[in-house]
């Protein structure tokens, strides 16, 4: 609990400081909305056109594989630290693991998911 | 380090097949039928059967990776159906897969993934085992039911399935920590200190108790939990729709059998009367709403319904003769099952056009191989005398009757009856009716024809020569891991 | 103001209609495009341009002969060197006048330097554009000596005036021979740093292979001229293939893209195209500044110039194409109509038939390896 | 009574390490925005401020005053809460890591057992801050810019990911105190874990170019490019919000130099044998400090002098270079593990 | 004090958990999620489970948030037309059983005060789940390896838009 609490202070400390700066720039910067100052910027051109579009379906993909590819390389921080300790054991466990990370892998490769086309 | 590989050998031979297939899906062509990876996938299914037959004859429990996994005659048997309804099911694919255009050989590592995860489920000696099988089972599921993109069904039942599948086993994993927190352990011989009582301790059993079996339930497909039966099965492609309806079972069973076969004894007064009403309100559920079916395939869901129910009615007996009757039920209910959707592919077109009862008119005379079979089929669910169906409902309803539920048993007989509507609507359609549709296309496929040929083959064989598999079953429960102090040795 | 409706890409995507409007980083000067997105890849482009139009054309119908030349420069202000020496040369030919050789020779040694630094410019901004931002300030410097050596000629840094009909307005002081040596000595080098910086890197160079590649028929077809035109392929020089002025007598080569990176006719080979063009245009200055002879620097003109009626043609091979200067002139003191035919518009008008199936940050890159510029679009 | 004290006294030394920290990271994300164009001034044949202050090193203290000075708009249709809350979720994100950084051999915040590890977890929160801003402020070029932004940096968190490994199997734990401690071999210098073997060797440099890419720094710094997508995701943003993206980057820049050397340089391990001289080990810190600068000068180096990777480029280099690469040194340093147990390249040969 | 943060943690992921549901902004929906995980992992922290709450913090506030937020993007659901739930009858029964069960849940299983059981030095470290994962539950590892390559084929198969 005690290593946790400078942490926590941390966090707490650094948003007050990022309110407090906030703040500050409110105060002494000056507040002239003109409600052309608040169109947003598209190169000096009127917006036309809707503005969120929905958007490639490659982006997903990505962050799927990203999820799936994060949860396997949170398996390996264990492993790493234990394998001083339990050695050719952990070591042979981990390679039927990452035969089929790396399968996964080859076979996303091989089917384009990787490009980003 | 207890890593006695060879316990698991099966499962390991699966997941490594999976990954060859999965890798020969990507070096795969486009639309080229992966026939070589068809053909491997039969063999190595034939081969590991033939292996699982032979260890199923051993006697006595091993148990290996601390704890987490059992090999005794029970696990042995449901491997066995299991791989059983896996061959059967691949020799129906190629012709439905390259007719629908999803041919590739991903499909076939995705079903071995599938069987590995079921092996897991009911070989499992701790909750952890029986939970992440249930996940390996399933994630492939969800994936293949949402295989055909262009066919509006198919993604709606893959979204649908995993939306309840994970929402289900979240519930089962909430079940499972209340269960460790309460018995400080995960493993199944753990469960016999389960103690039901109005304290804190006995509320979290409880508790978790019911969230476990819940998850198991929605699985199984059984009453309150059954809701998403009729569309997954519409919507998936009906080569794994069978799949489902079958191996799913099989295992979702076996995880039954393995929990509530740990329950202490003084945990059945308690457990009984719901069980009973499942068991009621699935049969019903099943037979009622099969009733107003005319898509043959949503018919087969609701009748695959009901079948759990009459399984769920052996299993509540918890005596020797339930228990046989539960394993020779699900084998025969493989059979049927498996035959009637290799016959509904047979008849079928590209894009599932005609799978509706009023499209089947008049094929059983057009073509007497499928009809035949089909009728063969029909009769067998019914529970008609020379077939394997009626012999399982005999042992299973024989079961309640011995244990001391006779109601249930009569309910049992009731819904057979039941059933007598809808199915004998389809061998009409078949066989009476005129011929609605001009142009007739021959039914194609090879494949199915023999997984046809093959169930209707097994199904009158288990109808006649019952003795020799009775025994063996008879000793799959005491051969097996379900020791002294619980259910299972009651008489 | 919608140049085209938005069609969707089915599966719920639509396209996305962007806008690289006038004040946008990668487009020099004042140019729009408006961009129809499919996700990532550019489905169609429409160029809209006339934001920087001042109407040079119409004001020289208001102006006598030499009065027009300041406007010139503001035709091309990177290069207005070659844009004065071009309008001097029209008018010349409609009056059938002789320039001095020395005159001749001055013209086309400010003629080379300012390609030279108009090629500087370009080759910086483009790497500025990919990306790599410390060799454009390389470019610059070496820029400023070109500069140096102009202002010392005649005064002016950007925009010159400094030819004449009939001839130039100063001679070349005699420091300046000295100097302009010096110069071309450290030019040498000074690329070859360059180079070693940006053309070498391969990033720089896998950004550029194949990217945007403009085939010979393409180019031919829409009047591409001057280095993107030679960066296809085509072999095309007008100082060589219709030599003017001194030419003839000075000997140099005319680099042709051969693909050195990607395919011929890429974004990197009107890049490479440049770079040597830069070195043959020093080869030429040291060639002229050898070989000038002495004698006067202006022709007699008579003070008010009335050119005969008629019309006359003249091309000269301008840093960014040929500039074409068409004059009609109806015998009075100011022309009657004056036609400008420059690189920068032909180039704009090939974008769109480029554009399609190529990711932002390779449009990016074609307009920069294009070398556009608005003031010679819109004039 | 004795507890109470002893709380108090840790919260009293959690709050003073909290604001000489702050002080820490504001005086260095400012310096390295001096230092940054300092650098390309003189890599650009010019001179880089100098005005202000000697040799213009108030310049960003200037910077600092300018922006708290200036409007802080937001635009009228943009999504506001969330428009406010992004920045902040960026700055406190690079804010966090500075806890765990090693500054010396008894002078670090909090020595986490899970030093690396939560690292790696406080840089996937800001990639959610970048997200919001760019969704919220409403504008087309800010969404592509954020949706870039956040594909990259999660791609290139698993080559990160897998370099931490690394040094965490040579070490066998996951304090970057720890890490240092086990670097000690070989005379100081040979232990470093880039020289243990050929395989940390590489990862090395593939874990720079990785953490490079994490924090959209040249070559990668795609989401701003600024000749495509104008400024990214701070279009809309200006005065102090725009502040905390740029504070962040700079930030950033200091944690992964800190950070590699830390577990690759041999954080405040120096082969001399003067070590003890300055208390609290002081002279580690500042050999630490030293590595961390180089680092600083290189990833500033890179940003002048080399072009853009466009961005189907610069996920192919993630997914089929950097990833492959990263798991094959992961491996072989396993095998080396298992191979030479504890022992290190140039110990092969000598005694070390 | 650890009481102290205990309720002020619970509270707060309770909150952005109802957050979450009640919102009608799918992305402010999002933001209020991340609440309640960082919220999680700072009750993990309390626990001395620090490997779980930094898991916690990279795969749930990292990982998943930024697939919800794609998600989001990508569907661009116009936030004020979300189509309301016409559930009726349902919704107030689910309310009132919800309720119900939660009461006595919480009447049976609420804290005692035996409060945290102090945990010996070292407990949360890596190592202590590192040795069982890779030992007792190696079997569960390897699991875990085939449910994510079932992940990412699915992913490839119905994601990709030309498979």
């Amino acid at each position: 609990m005690y290593t946790v609490v400078p942490l926590l202070i941390l966090f707490v400390l650094s948003s007050v400081t990022a309110i407090v700066f906030v703040l500050a720039n409110r105060l002494l910067g000056p507040q002239a909305m003109t409600p052309s100052k608040l169109e947003p910027f598209e190169c000096g051109v009127e917006v036309y056109g809707p503005v969120r579009q929905p958007l490639h379906v490659r982006f997903y993909l990505v962050a799927l594989l990203f999820v799936l590819f994060d949860v396997e390389s949170v398996f390996f921080f264990p492993w790493a630290v234990i394998l001083k300790d339990l050695g050719l054991v952990a070591g042979v466990e981990m390679l039927a693991f990452l035969l089929f990370l790396v399968g996964a892998l080859a076979y996303a490769w091989k089917k384009g998911a990787l490009e980003w086309d | 380090m207890d890593f006695r590989v060879g316990l698991v050998a099966v499962e390991v031979a699966l997941s490594l097949l999976a990954l060859l297939f999965i890798l020969l899906g990507a070096w795969q062509r486009p639309n080229t039928s992966p026939t070589g990876a068809w053909a491997v996938a039969v063999l190595a299914l034939i081969a590991l059967g033939g292996f699982s037959l032979s260890s199923s004859g051993i006697d006595g429990v091993a148990r290996s990776f601390y704890g987490l996994v059992v090999s005794d005659r029970l696990g042995a048997f449901l491997g066995l159906f299991s791989l059983i309804s896996g061959l059967l099911v691949l020799f129906m694919s190629p012709a439905y897969l390259s007719r629908e255009g999803i041919h590739k050989a991903e499909y076939y590592g995705l079903v071995f993934l599938s069987l590995v995860g079921g092996f897991f489920m009911f070989k499992a000696a701790s909750l952890l085992t029986l939970f992440l099988g249930l996940e390996v089972l399933s994630m492939p599921l969800y994936v293949l039911c949402g295989l055909k993109r262009n066919f509006g069904k198919s993604p709606e039942a893959g979204l649908k399935y995993f939306y309840l599948g994970a929402f289900f086993s979240a519930v089962m994993l909430y079940g499972i920590s209340f269960l460790y927190g309460a018995l400080g352990t995960v493993n199944l011989e753990g469960l016999a200190a389960l103690a039901i009582s109005s304290n804190r301790h006995g509320l979290m059993c409880a508790f978790g108790l019911a969230l476990l079996l819940c998850g198991l339930a929605f699985k199984a497909g059984l009453a309150p939990f059954h809701a998403w039966v009729p569309d997954v099965y519409e919507g998936a492609p009906t080569t794994i729709t069978a799949f489902m309806a079958t191996f799913v079972k099989v295992a979702a069973f076996g995880a039954l059998i393995r929990i509530l076969f740990s329950l202490p004894p003084d945990i059945l007064p308690v457990l009984k009367p719901f069980g009973w009403l499942v068991a009621v309100l699935t049969m019903f559920a099943g037979n009622l709403g099969a009733l107003y079916q005319t898509n043959i395939k949503r018919l087969l869901a609701f009748s695959s319904i009901a079948h759990a129910g009459y399984l769920l009615v052996g299993l509540l007996s918890f005596n020797a003769l339930g228990q046989q009757g539960v394993l020779y039920y699900l084998l025969a209910y493989t059979f049927m099952n498996v035959g009637a959707f290799a016959v509904v592919i047979a008849f079928g077109q590209r894009g599932e056009e005609n799978v509706t009862l009023d499209d089947l008119r008049g094929m059983g005379l057009r073509h007497p191989f499928l009809g035949v079979a089909m009728a063969l089929f029909i009769l067998s669910m019914i529970g008609i005398p020379p077939t394997a169906g009626f012999v399982g409902k005999y042992y299973l309803f024989a079961a309640a009757l011995s244990a001391g539920m006779p109601v249930l048993a009569v309910i049992g007989v009731l819904n057979s009856v039941i059933s007598l509507g809808y199915y004998l609507r389809v061998l009409v359609a078949l066989f009476m009716m005129p011929e609605a549709r001009a142009v007739i296309i021959p039914p194609k496929g090879f494949g199915a024809k023999v997984a046809v040929a093959a169930c209707a083959v097994l199904v009158l064989w288990f109808g006649c020569f019952v003795s020799s598999p009775i025994a063996a079953f008879q000793g799959a429960f005491s051969q097996s891991m379900l020791q002294p102090g619980t259910i299972a040795r009651l008489p | 103001m919608q140049p085209f409706e938005l069609t969707d890409l089915g599966a719920g995507t639509k396209e996305m209609m962007l806008n690289m409007g006038p004040q946008h980083p990668s487009t020099h000067g004042v140019i729009k495009f408006v961009l129809r997105m499919d996700g990532e890849v550019v489905a169609a482009l429409d160029p809209d341009v006339g934001f920087l139009h001042r109407s040079i054309e119409k004001i020289a119908e208001k102006l006598s002969y030499p009065d027009f030349m300041p406007y010139t420069d503001r035709v091309d202000y990177v290069a207005a060197m070659n844009c004065n020496f071009g309008y001097a040369r029209v008018v010349e030919k409609l009056m059938k006048m002789e320039v001095p050789k020395r005159a001749e020779y001055i013209r086309v040694i400010v003629a080379e330097l300012n390609r030279i630094s108009s090629h500087l410019v370009s080759v910086g901004t483009f790497g500025n554009d990919i990306g790599a931002v410390t060799p454009f300030l390389y470019a610059i410097r070496d820029r400023e000596l070109i500069n140096d050596l102009l202002e010392m000629l005649c005064g002016a840094r950007l925009t010159y005036n400094f030819v004449r009909i009939g001839g130039v307005a100063f001679d070349l002081p005699d420091t300046f021979k000295e100097k302009a040596i010096a110069f071309l000595d450290t030019l040498e080098p000074k690329l070859k740093e360059f180079n070693t910086l940006l053309s070498e890197n391969r990033i720089f160079r896998e950004r550029l292979a194949g990217v945007c590649v403009i085939s010979k028929e393409d180019a031919v077809a829409y009047g591409v001229t001057g280095p993107n035109l030679r960066g296809s392929g085509v072999d095309w020089d007008l100082r060589r293939d219709e030599p003017y002025s001194v030419y003839p007598e000075v000997s140099f080569e005319v680099p042709v893209g051969g693909g050195l990176v990607g395919k011929v006719g890429d974004a990197f080979d009107r890049y490479w195209v440049r770079i040597k063009e830069m070195q043959e245009s020093a080869k030429i200055v040291r060639q002229c500044l050898e070989q000038i002879p002495e004698g006067p620097i202006m022709a007699k003109i008579p003070r008010v110039l009335k050119p005969p009626a008629g019309d006359a043609f003249d091309r000269t091979e301008a840093p960014r194409g040929e500039l074409g200067y068409y004059l009609v002139s109806d015998g009075s003191s100011k022309p009657q109509r004056l036609k400008i035919r420059t690189g920068s518009f032909a180039a704009v008008s090939i974008i769109p038939k480029i554009a399609p199936g190529w990711m932002i940050a390779d449009i990016v890159a074609l307009i920069g390896s294009l070398d556009i510029i608005a003031p010679e679009i819109d004039r | 009574m004795e507890i109470f004290l002893q709380e108090g006294l840790v919260l009293l030394k959690a709050a003073l390490w909290a604001v000489a920290l702050s002080l820490v990271m504001a005086l260095v994300a400012g310096f390295l925005t001096y230092l940054e164009r300092k650098v390309a001034g003189h890599m650009q044949a010019r001179l880089g401020p100098n005005r202000v202050g000697p040799y213009g090193l108030l310049q960003f203290v200037a910077d600092g005053v300018k922006l708290f000075l200036k409007e802080d708009l937001i635009p009228s249709d943009a999504d506001a809460p969330l428009f406010r809350f992004g920045p902040y979720l960026v700055f406190v994100g690079s804010f966090a890591v500075f806890a765990v950084l090693p500054f010396g051999e008894r002078i670090v915040a909090t020595d986490l057992n899970i030093g690396l590890f939560y690292v790696l977890a406080i840089t996937s929160i800001e990639t959610v801050g970048l997200l919001m801003a760019g969704w919220a402020s409403n504008n087309k070029w800010a969404l592509l810019g954020a949706m870039r932004s956040a594909a990259q940096s999660i791609s290139y968190e698993i080559p990160v990911g897998v370099s931490f490994l690394i040094p965490i199997v040579l070490a066998g734990s996951m304090s970057l105190q720890g890490i240092i401690h086990a670097q000690a071999g070989g005379f100081g210098l040979l232990g470093w874990n880039v020289f243990h073997n050929p395989f940390s060797l590489a990862a090395f440099f593939v874990g720079c170019t990785a953490m490079v890419a994490e924090i959209n720094r040249t070559p990668f710094d795609l989401p701003e490019a600024e000749s495509e997508l104008v400024a990214g995701y701070n279009t809309e943003y200006s005065g102090m919000r725009f502040a905390f993206f740029f504070l962040a980057e700079y930030a950033n820049i200091f944690v992964i130099s800190m950070i590699a050397a830390a577990i690759f340089l041999g954080g405040w391990q120096l082969p001399s044998p003067f070590k003890d001289i300055l208390p609290f080990g002081l002279v580690g810190s500042f050999v630490l400090l030293a590595k961390a600068a180089v680092l600083v000068f290189i990833v500033l180096w890179l940003r002048w002098t080399l072009p853009r990777v466009r961005v189907d480029q610069l996920m192919e280099v993630c997914w089929k270079y950097l990833t492959p690469m990263a798991l094959v040194c992961l491996m072989g340093t396993a095998v080396w593990m298992w191979a030479f147990p504890g022992r290190i390249f140039f110990g092969l040969f000598g005694t070390a | 004090m650890q009481a102290v943060f205990f309720w002020l943690f619970s509270a707060l992921a309770v909150g952005c958990a109802l957050g979450v549901v009640f919102k009608k902004n799918p992305v402010v929906s999002a933001v209020f999620l991340m609440g309640s995980m960082l919220a999680l992992a700072c009750l993990f922290l309390l626990l001395d489970a620090h490997f779980i709450a930094v898991i916690q913090v990279l795969v749930y506030a990292g990982a998943v948030m930024v697939l919800f937020s794609f998600i989001i993007m990508i569907l661009n659901l116009p936030q004020e037309e979300l189509p309301p739930l016409a559930l009726g009858g349902t919704r107030a029964w689910g309310v009132a059983f919800g309720a119900v069960a939660l009461l006595f849940l919480a009447g049976k299983f609420f804290p005692t005060k035996e409060g945290f059981m102090p945990t010996s030095r070292g407990f949360g470290d890596v190592r202590s789940i590192a040795v069982p994962l890779f030992r007792e539950y190696a079997l569960a590892f390897e699991l875990t390896s085939l449910v994510l390559l079932v992940g990412i084929v699915g992913a490839v198969l119905l994601a990709k838009r030309k498979v």
